[in-house]
């Protein structure tokens, strides 16, 4: 095991999936020659050079409709947008075209692309540089969405998703690049679907993904010390298609269930997680679940008020105790 | 180009016109569903462009007036036909339709119904045949409208950047669906609207065959020597409306009627007629075979196919038994 | 009254706004000179001229963006996109511009945006051309969302948008707009927040909207001929923001609710309403409350496989039958 | 223009230079959030062209860049400063940032943070004004990485087909962040790129407030008496990083080193003591007056600011009482 950070980890996926396959290659701004805003592409543009690490002008459709195009005759583009409030922009190509090629084509095409996008709300990066975008990505058929929430995954998760023959939306997180974590030396691939327990529990789910796994850990440690509460805490990771079985599973044991997530709640991972409880074991459950959620505002800029807005352990762990009427 | 291949690309011209004109019969008998757009008028742009390409080699993408490019890069009409009845040996399984014909064995990457959508999708096939290092080239067919997709700008821009072995055919047809396009379109002519990416691009005349052809043999050359961008724009005319439900309101008859002199099947008809090449007996015979052909072969195969099943409509979200690397 | 179809009643709507105030204008893509593609603009082109009728170019991200900026200087843009699909396009100006220059301002811009679009599947267009994108538009902080299921509505909404100084989204339908129903000859307005029970009941609640609304009242007429089962039909109306009070309300009396979506679930307009039952009023649920959902996948062009990915009121009547253990 | 304004100009710049640069103090100081983006060695850019408009009856808009814009648009450096700090007396009440500063009363329309995203809008804004009728015109500053978005060709299209008053200027200063220039755009010189859409277009030297001066003069009359888009290139450089967290290994400390012997405040201030309006002793105490302002007042304003109420997070999401047409 080596301790690497979130953006480390990224990088190594890289590195090694581009190592073996020449039909790999990288694209997005400032990737390049400037190293990747967050890090995870540095040095391989020296490596691998620009036609395999392309820096590329501010064009977030087209460059998303180029990685679309060359994955349909079998290279395995990884593009990167450098925010999610800009994949606004690169939705067209995204879902009209990467989402529903292979079902449009009765399954003769294929399109192995990969979108890797920092999701989530920073530090006062104001309205449009704060969104979260999991809801969009994983509303429309055609997709495969997975969120990592540490280097491991970080590093399993873009192994997997460069192999898949399905489009991949990998969903990061700016505030996690440098994020430490334990990463195994050995290559391995972490799953595109089904959630993982992250901290066995019984007296309650907790449902994060993401950033907000870390809140949930956070709270259920919490929750043990201070109340003896054991809250098992769920990590979603693939976000489409939703692992159902996995979910009810850990809600059968436990009985209550919470969702956090860092989105606002409106058609949202909470909704959808509840939707999903009240039809697969509606009458195990012994209290309404809950969703601890964003405030429904775009992102403001003062610091206050931007913490007012996304929510955190404490909210986390304030949820659970509701629930547990404790 | 020798009589027999002459006579054969006349062939060609009037089977699209007829596949076409049956498919609007299909339409109104309710076979065909959807958005229906056909080709009648400007045979000669895919023909001759495709004519003068490696259909099966080069990869090609268009929009949704799509069967002409398809079946002139290689698909069966028979399975273009069955796509159009919805059927599980349509080219798409039935699962596309009119707008979305696909055949990846004859590298016919599609149909697309998002106007501008292909524009980046060419390019990256260029950009796979550049990685691959084949001497392949990509062929994109859009119309005048989608000109004005940001999609246009943006991918021009990057094909040209990157030296990306890509070929822009614009079939002018001076419309987008009832807007004239002096109406949408500051710079109507618009090979000129690459100037500013440095792709080299001309404009010529899309109703005569003969002169699509002459002039896609240089922008073909260009782009496969080159490996570099072309652009070229073909002026031409929709003689049928832009789907089935046009009103035909936004523009004169009289236009139409002018337009319908310069047909591109009477115009080669015409020619071979003057050399002696075809006889008028000959032309008739043509038109007769290849009429017998769509009715007995073509549609008689897509009413005779099976629908696909129910229960597969879930297959093909996914690839089935796709790669999984972590059960290894 | 009178009767008239849902494009008439649109129409009727534009044309008494525009001729009202001279600062409302429409644009979109073959909405002047060629009438438009549902009729709902026909003639106004003759009337108030290409400076207020403004046939566009194929550009829809800017000449939303068009849209937004006029209104941000206070005119009245009624921006059609012709078909929802294309909306991927115009997300970029709809969602970081729209739906956030009010708030980001500080409330000093206001922004009368009034985005038209029919959002449905019609008859076999194909996955390109069938996206029910409602969830997209009811996700994002800052939008408001209607949805009219009538040609009153039709009409009522779009004159209440065109007032409301917020961006609002009105999502049509492609197969209602020959729908005829009465539309009363005095001006009036339809409220923007709401849902309005359009048939009450006792045994259970069918929320639907748009052209679900159709689905359940048929659903509810058999099963109250066939079973004397009396459902009780919500048309959710307005998806943003979601009358929480309301949906309670009518579960509270009922207890069993069904949703009825024309879109695929994960995430949608059924989910967020199981998750604000579960919130507002878990424990008056007398059964699993029930999503009765398109399928997951892209809309294929093969007629009775699009049959099979829709629902329709037969899927309603057996969900509800279900539901009450009938 | 006499003595009197070419002082007040030099002072606005160097007031410009000062205000950033205390800026990116107070950024250190974990004062200032987010992303901060200065414009020192720009300054002649915005206040040149501002100069030959008229700002508070003008419309401006611009990117995430957007200081300097929005005080020579007419707005109070005190609620820019305030906004900085996130405070509710600053512009934008605190919920918009450096991005997003907004001041309707001086028609200063925002700071947007999304790269090329004020294309359209600028021309939503002409667009109003023509309906409205006034002599207004509408001016969108952006960057030259700006232009490979498909707004810059969508929105260049409809400005000139719709002949609206706007006037787009763009900053060439030969980076979009880390990518220089010529690595992300075909034609380095952004004037020649709208051509294809008939806009009367021009470049000069950006750094010389003179030069852009006289530029903007022809441009601004273009457009408000012509009532139709003109497009303007100005040569510049920025000084300073990206944004704060710039690394500079994409460029040479060289290239920055030749643009610094350019800096537009040297450059003014040179020609004024050359012509004897201002005197070494002049330009110190200028500097001297402008360092005590901003310090004394403006970012002891906003300081000393109150916090917006964490109570009124959801305000201004919707407008407040706003109609309801439906309840009358
Ligand atoms: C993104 C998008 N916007 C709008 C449409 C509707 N539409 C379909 S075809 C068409 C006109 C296209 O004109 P042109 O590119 O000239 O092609 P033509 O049909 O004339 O061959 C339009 C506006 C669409 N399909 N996609
Ligand atoms: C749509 C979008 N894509 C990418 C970014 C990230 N980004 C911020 S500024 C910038 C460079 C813009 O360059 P330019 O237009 O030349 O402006 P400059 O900063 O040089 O003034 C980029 C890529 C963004 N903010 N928005
Ligand atoms: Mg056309
Ligand atoms: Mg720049």
């Amino acid at each position: 095991m080596a301790e690497m950070m979130y953006w480390q980890a990224i990088l190594r996926a890289h590195d090694e999936e581009m190592a073996r396959d020449p039909l790999v290659f990288a694209m997005g701004e400032d990737i390049g020659v400037a190293g990747g805003t967050y890090k995870a592409t540095t040095g391989l543009f020296a490596k691998y050079g620009e036609q395999r690490v392309i820096d590329t002008p501010i064009s977030e459709n087209s460059y998303t409709g180029i990685g679309v195009g060359a994955a349909m005759l079998g290279c395995r583009p990884i593009v990167e947008i450098m925010s999610v409030n800009f994949a606004w922009l690169a939705m067209d190509q995204l879902m009209n075209n990467a989402a529903k090629v292979h079902y449009m084509s009765g399954g003769r095409i294929r399109c192995p692309f990969v979108m890797r996008v920092p999701g989530g709300t920073a530090h006062q990066l104001g309205a449009q540089h704060s969104a979260r975008m999991e809801k969009v990505f994983m509303g429309i058929s055609g997709l495969r969405v997975v969120t990592p929430s540490t280097p491991r995954d970080a590093y399993g998760l873009l192994k997997s998703a460069v192999r898949c023959d399905d489009p991949v939306v990998i969903i990061e997180h700016e505030s996690m690049y440098n994020l430490k974590g334990e990463v195994p030396e050995s290559e391995f691939f972490t799953p595109l679907e089904g959630c993982e327990t992250v901290r066995p529990g019984t007296d309650l789910t907790i449902f994060a993904y993401n950033i907000s796994v870390h809140w949930a850990l956070e709270a259920a440690g919490r929750l043990s010390r201070e109340l003896g509460i054991e809250a098992e805490v769920v990590d979603l990771r693939a976000l489409k298609p939703l692992d159902r079985a996995g979910i009810a599973a850990s809600v059968r044991r436990t009985h209550r269930a919470l969702v956090v997530e860092e989105d606002e709640a409106p058609v949202g991972v909470g909704s959808e997680v509840i939707a999903i409880l009240n039809e697969e074991c509606f009458f195990d459950l012994d209290a309404a679940p809950v969703r601890v959620h964003a405030r429904d505002v775009p992102i403001p800029y003062n610091r206050q008020l931007e913490k007012a807005s996304i929510p955190n352990a404490g909210e986390v762990f304030a949820a659970a105790r509701r629930i547990l009427g404790k | 180009m020798d009589a027999t291949d002459q006579k054969r690309l006349l062939r060609e011209m009037l089977f699209a016109r007829r596949f076409e004109e049956r498919c609007a019969e299909a339409y109104q008998e309710r076979q065909i569903g959807g958005f229906l757009h056909l080709y009648p008028g400007q045979e000669a742009c895919a023909i001759g462009v495709l004519e003068k390409a490696r259909p099966g080699h080069d990869y090609v993408i268009t929009g949704y007036r799509d069967h002409i490019h398809a079946i002139k890069s290689g698909m069966d009409p028979k399975a273009a036909m069955a796509e159009l009845y919805g059927k599980e040996t349509g080219c798409s399984r039935g699962r596309g339709g009119s707008m979305h014909l696909f055949d990846p064995t004859c590298r016919f990457m599609g149909g697309y119904a998002l106007v501008g959508g292909p524009f980046p999708l060419a390019a990256g096939f260029a950009k796979a045949i550049q990685m691959k290092g084949g001497d392949e080239i990509a062929i994109c067919f859009l119309g005048d409208g989608a000109n004005n997709q940001g999609t246009f700008h943006e991918t021009m821009n990057m094909a040209s950047l990157w030296q990306l072995p890509v070929l822009f055919v614009c079939e002018n047809n001076l419309y987008g669906i009832g807007t004239a396009i002096e109406r949408a379109t500051v710079e109507t002519s618009q090979y000129l609207r690459v100037a500013p990416y440095k792709i080299p691009a001309s404009q010529c005349d899309g109703q005569d065959i003969d002169v699509v052809m002459s002039e896609a043999e240089k922008a073909v050359t260009h782009v496969r020597e080159k490996r570099q961008p072309y652009f070229l724009e073909l002026m031409t005319y929709r003689l049928r409306g832009h789907s089935m439900s046009d009103s035909g309101a936004y523009r004169s008859r009289d236009e139409v009627e002018q337009w319908a002199r310069r047909d591109p099947i009477s115009i080669y008809r015409a020619r071979l007629e003057a050399a002696n090449i075809l006889a008028e007996e000959d032309f008739q015979k043509m038109d007769t075979d290849i009429q017998n052909e769509i009715e007995n072969e073509i549609v008689r195969f897509a009413m005779e196919s099976p629908e696909p099943r129910v229960e597969d409509l879930e297959r093909y979200v996914y690839v089935d038994g796709g790669p999984k690397p972590w059960l290894k």
